[in-house]
């Protein structure tokens, strides 16, 4: 490091650049939120939403779906469980009430969209794309819903049906989100590369399960739920190492990412971008934070883009 | 930005009753009745803010009772004065008090750890002129009730002391009754009150994620004219008109 | 509870009951070590062996492994990656240096027996069933063992003719231990019962990874390893929780159980025993201090066997 | 049981240099030369112990000293004094010096963080009877050497005291010779004076699970006779013959 010190203090603060082009949509830095752990005007009270590289929505259904019973959270060791349910007004409801707010903020918009069929997810993001979003987040993975048996994720097939459809639909940048709960991620990965994709994100939550003692039954009122936070990011990690070893698409990686070196981590596994969610409830400005807690380290080593930010060759 | 987390030092952290606690807080914000605060552990395996409600605001100084049910709030009573947490800025909408005037009468009805919320609305209210009665009720041992600047009505399950049976029983065997009620406690209390007196202002739990608006996690159902919808108690919460919650879940 | 009150003292400390079957063999309580963090010589430094209901091995293969390179542990939020690679010296060795000193202790002894192919798992079990041990416990689900492929524990087919073939080179009581890196582990379940198994323990670790962002490589030299710890109980749970449902055989719970309590949830999810991993390198009393906890909170709720700790109907 | 964790008391946790801390424990256990100690943290996020080598035990009280170089070792240095933590009793086999007899000569070899085991080696051979001489490298900032009850011969990297080079470089130059040998420091630093100095004693690093011989996370290449066998740092090391360790991995 100590040779690099006079060209570090050369390119300095103004040559660092941290923007990524993630499937010909450009953010002006690697870091959006993840579905579901953020709500623009909830979360634009504690910090400048602008300051992200792109802004990411919960899940957004054809109509109103009302989600799960409560309770809805269980805390574990190091994470958290969920089954939301993917309670959502539909998306009429979120092109007139949400959009414009999230337009407000002037970067790229994703929006994340579920269904119970592929002629549900379709109808969504045939609306989206007459809207000026900018990217559309396909949630093949979400374990909560009952509804339909098997998650398309967890199916190469299903997978693939799904995702070509969808990818006739729309000519937004589609990114699909991958479930964890496979025996061979890169297989579901590939399905989707195949069917169309622009990108890929990855991990949803693991399934788990907690149960009260002294209650005698589950903790949450679904039984199961989706596993987040700091306690599932190695097995975040090594999917996305996997996966990028195996498709071109960019990444980005998302699954208990805390800190600013959480966030290297993840791109040095070959993820293009990353998104933040559970440590958004335990530190509601936490993209914001983790943003420049990243772009700290890239002084620090001197990467002056993000691109610089990879495992060494062995 | 209008809401933050902020480090603040602990000023007093005691025990006040079997398993409720008092912390006091250097707590520079505005605080309203029936708000509360995200209270977040420094052991990081529990990753959750506790909501905790206010109890008390007096100048810089936010005062919590808490009772020591789990892991988390175990934690918190092991916090030393001098220590430090982080604390959210108030959260929640609070009771509706902004259109009651001077002059009317108000009671206020709270079960064991459901209490603490109605001192500060009881010092409001009183401060606004109102005519204020609390009617509390406790499994065995009566905490906070010295505090309460009006006429108080204790009863204890066990009978300890007051009077023997629930607060509900309490009010109707006195025949207590005012220009507006608030209730705080456990969901079964709320909703027998709630039937009782539909024109009561609860303040509601539901187990929280973010504790801001941002997670779903806290949903309640609410009537709204004839529909049901579902509010989040952190944010459009923690008090609803006890006619308009749905008990069920 | 209060109405029980004169019932929990009149069966008090003297009536509690805390052993359990497990498939045939009797457990004293339902608490074992989880193969591959417990040597008795070592562990028995630390408390009475005798204590426990079973005592597990490290995996046993039939010649001596030499295990993977070093930094074979990496530590995770709430958890840890482990890469060892399941060195030992092999059976002969097992059966000569290591047996007798288990032997001491008087309770059931449980050899984990791993093998990169059918016949190498045959030639084991074979040889430590002309010995004394108790019970067998199949490890098919090794995620660190790069020879031979795919894991057996990851394809019902596999693990099922991998069991059958076993099922009949011994007579001892078979478990078989699955992995958790499956899409949906009930059917692996049915497989291995279909096939002959006596019990079933699960999980083994989840696949993960750690990269230290400041050497830019893998921390562990093998770069992915086995995440275990608290961080994956609620996944274990969970998995335990399926299984319970769709197959009738015993059940020992692994995964994360640090506490008395934690042991409790995966017996009220439907585990018949209990095996404590990671815990024991937190602390190395800790299966003799659960069992402990287990027995205390047994007390308290006035529960007067392990049978009698389950869910409540709903 | 021979074996256990025990909650001690911190005596004293203070910065002696940059990014170096010395931390004294009330801790009733005999310990040798070369020894450590498992240190478990209070934070639960990070489960694993740390393990720490004796730099000095005197009466009752342990002495370590380490280097803040991640997370854990920075809790570790936010401890203050009169807090507790837990702590194994002494785990490894230290340096072997039953044999050693008093009038003969020994050179104590170390390297910046692998200085701290010395110290209580150094005072060990000196009760023997031994004439120690010690050659401490530093990168830059020296810590502990007026601690050393012998001769001291120093070095940094960057020369700002002492012989500017190398610890090797130093005993090269000086052209020091003893009856036997001890080191501690970095790999690459105990490989170059494992082959200088084939009858070195060196406690070697490797990261641990257990820490206490349980889980085989910390193996390291020893030649035996013709045969290279896999030997567990935590339990058959720390310190082993220079001339047996397989320096390749
Ligand atoms: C708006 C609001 C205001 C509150 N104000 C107060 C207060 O002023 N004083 C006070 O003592 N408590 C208050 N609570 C409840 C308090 O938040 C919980 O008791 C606390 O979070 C439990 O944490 P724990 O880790 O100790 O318990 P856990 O180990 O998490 O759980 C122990 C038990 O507490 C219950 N519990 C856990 N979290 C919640 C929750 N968020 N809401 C309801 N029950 C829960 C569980 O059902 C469980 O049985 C309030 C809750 C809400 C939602
Ligand atoms: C037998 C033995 C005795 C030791 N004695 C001392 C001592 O007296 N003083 C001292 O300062 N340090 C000593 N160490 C090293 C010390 O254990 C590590 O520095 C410490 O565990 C790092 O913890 P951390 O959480 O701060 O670092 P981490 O965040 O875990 O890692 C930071 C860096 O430290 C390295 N590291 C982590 N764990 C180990 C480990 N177990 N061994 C070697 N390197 C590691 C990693 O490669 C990483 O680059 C000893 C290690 C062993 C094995
Ligand atoms: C409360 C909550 C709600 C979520 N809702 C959604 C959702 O609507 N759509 C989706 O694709 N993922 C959803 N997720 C998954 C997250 O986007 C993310 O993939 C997962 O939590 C792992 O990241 P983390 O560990 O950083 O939280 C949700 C997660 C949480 C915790
Ligand atoms: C260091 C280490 C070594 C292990 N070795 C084995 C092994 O040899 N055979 C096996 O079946 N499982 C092995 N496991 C898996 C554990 O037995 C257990 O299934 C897993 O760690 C989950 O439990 P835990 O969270 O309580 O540790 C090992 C785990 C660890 C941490
Ligand atoms: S707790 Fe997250 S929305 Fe209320
Ligand atoms: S660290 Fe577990 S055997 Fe050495």
């Amino acid at each position: 490091m100590d040779l690099y010190f006079g060209e570090g203090m050369l390119f300095g603060m103004n040559s660092l650049d941290m923007s990524v082009n993630i499937a010909g949509v450009k953010w002006k830095n690697p870091i959006t939120t993840a579905s579901g752990t953020f709500s623009a005007r909830e979360s634009g009270e504690f910090y400048d939403l602008s300051e992200l590289g792109a802004l990411t929505t919960k899940g957004v259904s054809y109509e109103e779906w009302e989600g799960n019973a409560t309770p809805r959270i269980a805390e574990t060791y190091g994470g958290m469980l969920n089954s939301i349910g993917l309670q959502n007004k539909g998306v009429e409801h979120f092109i007139k009430e949400e959009l414009p707010v999230l337009k407000r903020y002037g970067v790229p918009i994703i929006v994340n969209v579920v269904g119970k069929t592929v002629e549900e997810y379709c109808r969504v993001v045939e609306r989206l794309s007459e809207t000026d979003i900018d990217m559309i987040e396909l949630n093949i993975s979400c374990p909560n819903i009952k509804e339909g048996g098997i998650s398309f994720g967890t199916d190469p097939k299903m997978a693939f049906s799904l995702v070509e459809r969808v990818r006739k639909s729309t000519r937004k940048a589609l990114i699909v989100k991958l479930s964890p709960n496979v025996t061979d991620i890169t297989q579901i990965a590939r399905s989707v590369e195949a069917a169309g994709a622009d990108c890929l994100s990855l991990i949803n939550t693991l399934l788990g399960m907690r149960i009260d003692v002294h209650k005698r039954k589950p903790v949450l009122a679904n039984r199961v739920g989706g596993l987040s936070g700091p306690a599932i990011k190695p097995v975040a990690l090594r999917m996305v190492y996997e996966v990028r070893r195996s498709v071109d698409l960019p990444i980005i990686g998302i699954g208990g990412i805390m800190t600013g070196e959480d966030a290297v981590e993840f791109l040095m596994a070959g993820a293009n971008a990353v998104a933040v969610g559970t440590a958004s409830l335990v530190d509601p400005t936490a993209p914001f934070r983790i943003k420049n807690e990243l772009k700290q380290f890239m002084l620090e080593y001197n990467y002056r883009s993000i691109k610089e930010i990879e495992l060494l060759e062995e | 930005m209008e809401k933050k987390i902020e480090t603040v030092k602990i000023l007093e952290n005691k025990c006040i009753a079997e398993d409720v606690w008092k912390m006091a807080l250097a707590y520079p914000f505005d605080a309203k009745p029936g708000q509360f605060v995200n209270v977040y552990l420094n052991n990081k395996d529990k990753l959750l803010p506790r909501p905790i409600s206010v109890c008390r605001k007096e100048g810089d100084i936010l005062t919590l009772v808490y009772g020591v049910v789990g892991k988390g709030t175990e934690e918190l009573s092991s916090y030393e004065k001098g220590c430090k947490i982080r604390v959210s800025t108030p959260l929640g909408k609070g009771f509706y008090i902004d259109q009651l005037e001077s002059g009317k009468s108000a009671i206020l009805i709270g079960g064991g750890i459901g209490i603490p919320p109605l001192l500060e609305l009881c010092h409001a209210l009183v401060e606004k002129g109102l005519k204020v009665e609390a009617v509390l009720g406790f499994r065995k041992q009566p905490f906070l009730i010295d505090d309460f600047p009006c006429k108080v009505h204790l009863a204890t399950d066990e009978g300890t002391v007051g009077f023997h049976g629930n607060v509900l029983d309490l009010i109707k065997t006195k025949g207590l009754n005012s220009d507006c009620y608030f209730a705080c406690g456990h969901k079964a209390m709320l909703k027998a009150v709630s039937e009782y007196l539909p024109d009561v202002q609860v303040s509601i739990e539901e187990r929280m994620g973010c504790g801001y608006g941002a997670c779903l996690g806290c949903v309640c159902k609410i009537k709204e004219t004839d529909e049901i919808t579902r509010k989040k108690v952190c944010q459009d919460g923690p008090v609803f008109w006890g006619r308009d919650v749905v008990w069920d879940e």
